[in-house]
């Protein structure tokens, strides 16, 4: 429980981090959210919407690996160096796509089967380069940036040894 | 500089996360090594009594990733990570 | 004047237009509508959400597609044909890839800069498929569905001859 | 078949759309070739007083994709698409 609080603490403090401009935003939530709410407050921000918006959004799944009934799926990160390098890969998928914005929001803590996990939005001019960053940025955060699942089934919980395949 | 480490005790933080966290049954704990043992990720990884250095874990030092010879500096904050399964 | 009013007329009825099963919802819409508003419904109407799920939004550019800036987007369709090709591409793309639900939502009428002009969401277990779906058959939207842009810029108006490229 | 064809009068709703209508100045008409004419969009596009045939223009018959050089029947819905640029 000690070690649960210190991550959901420092995960409240980590809430909203967001880079000098307002053209990255990045957060690690410990509770719910809408995944269109977010979406809805990042475009209205935007101004006036780019011309390419890509999105990606990733929901706990019914069943386990294994395809046991899933009871909860349990995410944790390394607090301050995940929220970094996820700002740092933001920025720079940005530059290398030439593309103007993202948000790039990510839970952590219990979740149920249909909750959302993870929240990608790219904006640009062009709808080829937003849709390569929003994948990039995906395949960044599933295997570049310290988070961690554990699967819960039956009461037994397992730590998952790699991501599902893309 | 090799020689400097070697005179000098090194206590590092060493932090653990997900499966690594449970196998140790801690998150956080202190660590020293002594004046006569270079200080690396490696040679700190041997007082764990953890097993042979698992394939995958990645390493970072004071938030930074770093290979496991890497050098070590008394206060360092020191966490093995095991694969990254996020997003 | 009456060459729009069968246009919009049309349109309204095919709004709406949903196949079968519930798994594709394809719509024109005459009216402007709010993407997450849409995604929204259609994420809920699902149940339980998929573990993947993969947007694109389209929103009309500030500028000509010679840079001058654009009064409006006058877009047009041939009704009927329109709302069955698009149907037709959305199941065989769902079946081609593998995946579950789709929505695909265009906008026709005449449009001002920032206005959502398409919404096309994937959804499905895989994260490969689903980004692969939304944009194959944001594609198919834009060279093989009987869509037409008109820019008006200075009082003059001027059919596109060709898509912004990939 | 062609004979058919060639033996009746063929009246087919033409379709414009964009900037074919805008060049027309008609969106919607019926046009008829005599019995001694195969009946084909290329030959109602003769009709048509809009110029050579225009390079990416699309045709479809009763709402289905077809060339053009498709036989039509008396009554059809003919209709000329250029390229198209939604999405």
């Amino acid at each position: 429980m000690e070690t649960s609080w210190r991550f959901f603490l420092l995960s409240r403090e980590a809430e909203g981090m967001t880079s000098a401009h307002d053209a990255v935003q990045v957060a690690i939530h410990s509770q719910p959210f809408s995944a269109t709410d977010q979406l809805d407050r990042w475009l209205q921000r935007a101004g006036s919407a780019a011309a390419a918006t890509a999105v990606f959004m990733g929901h706990v799944r019914p069943e386990t690996m294994d395809g046991a009934p899933l009871e909860a799926l349990e995410l944790s990160h390394y607090p301050g160096l995940c929220e970094r390098l996820l700002l740092s890969f933001t920025q720079q998928q940005l530059s290398d796509h030439g593309v103007q914005s993202a948000l790039v929001l990510h839970r952590v803590g219990r979740l149920s089967p249909g909750d959302l996990i993870v929240l990608v939005a790219v904006s640009g001019d062009r709808r080829g380069p937003v849709q390569r960053c929003c994948s990039d940025l995906l395949e960044l955060l599933k295997h570049e940036a310290p988070f961690w699942k554990r699967e819960w089934s039956g009461g037994v919980g397992t730590w998952l040894g790699a991501n599902t395949p893309l | 500089m090799g020689e400097t480490r070697l005179s000098a005790a090194c206590t590092v933080q060493v932090l653990l996360f997900a499966s690594l966290r449970d196998r140790a049954g801690w998150s956080s704990r202190p660590f020293t090594l002594s004046a006569h043992t270079l200080c690396t990720p490696q040679a700190i990884w041997q007082l764990l009594d953890l097993g042979a250095w698992p394939g995958g874990v990645r390493v970072a030092v004071n938030q930074s990733f770093v290979a496991a010879d890497h050098p070590l500096n008394d206060g360092d904050e020191l966490a093995f990570l095991p694969p990254f399964t996020g997003g």
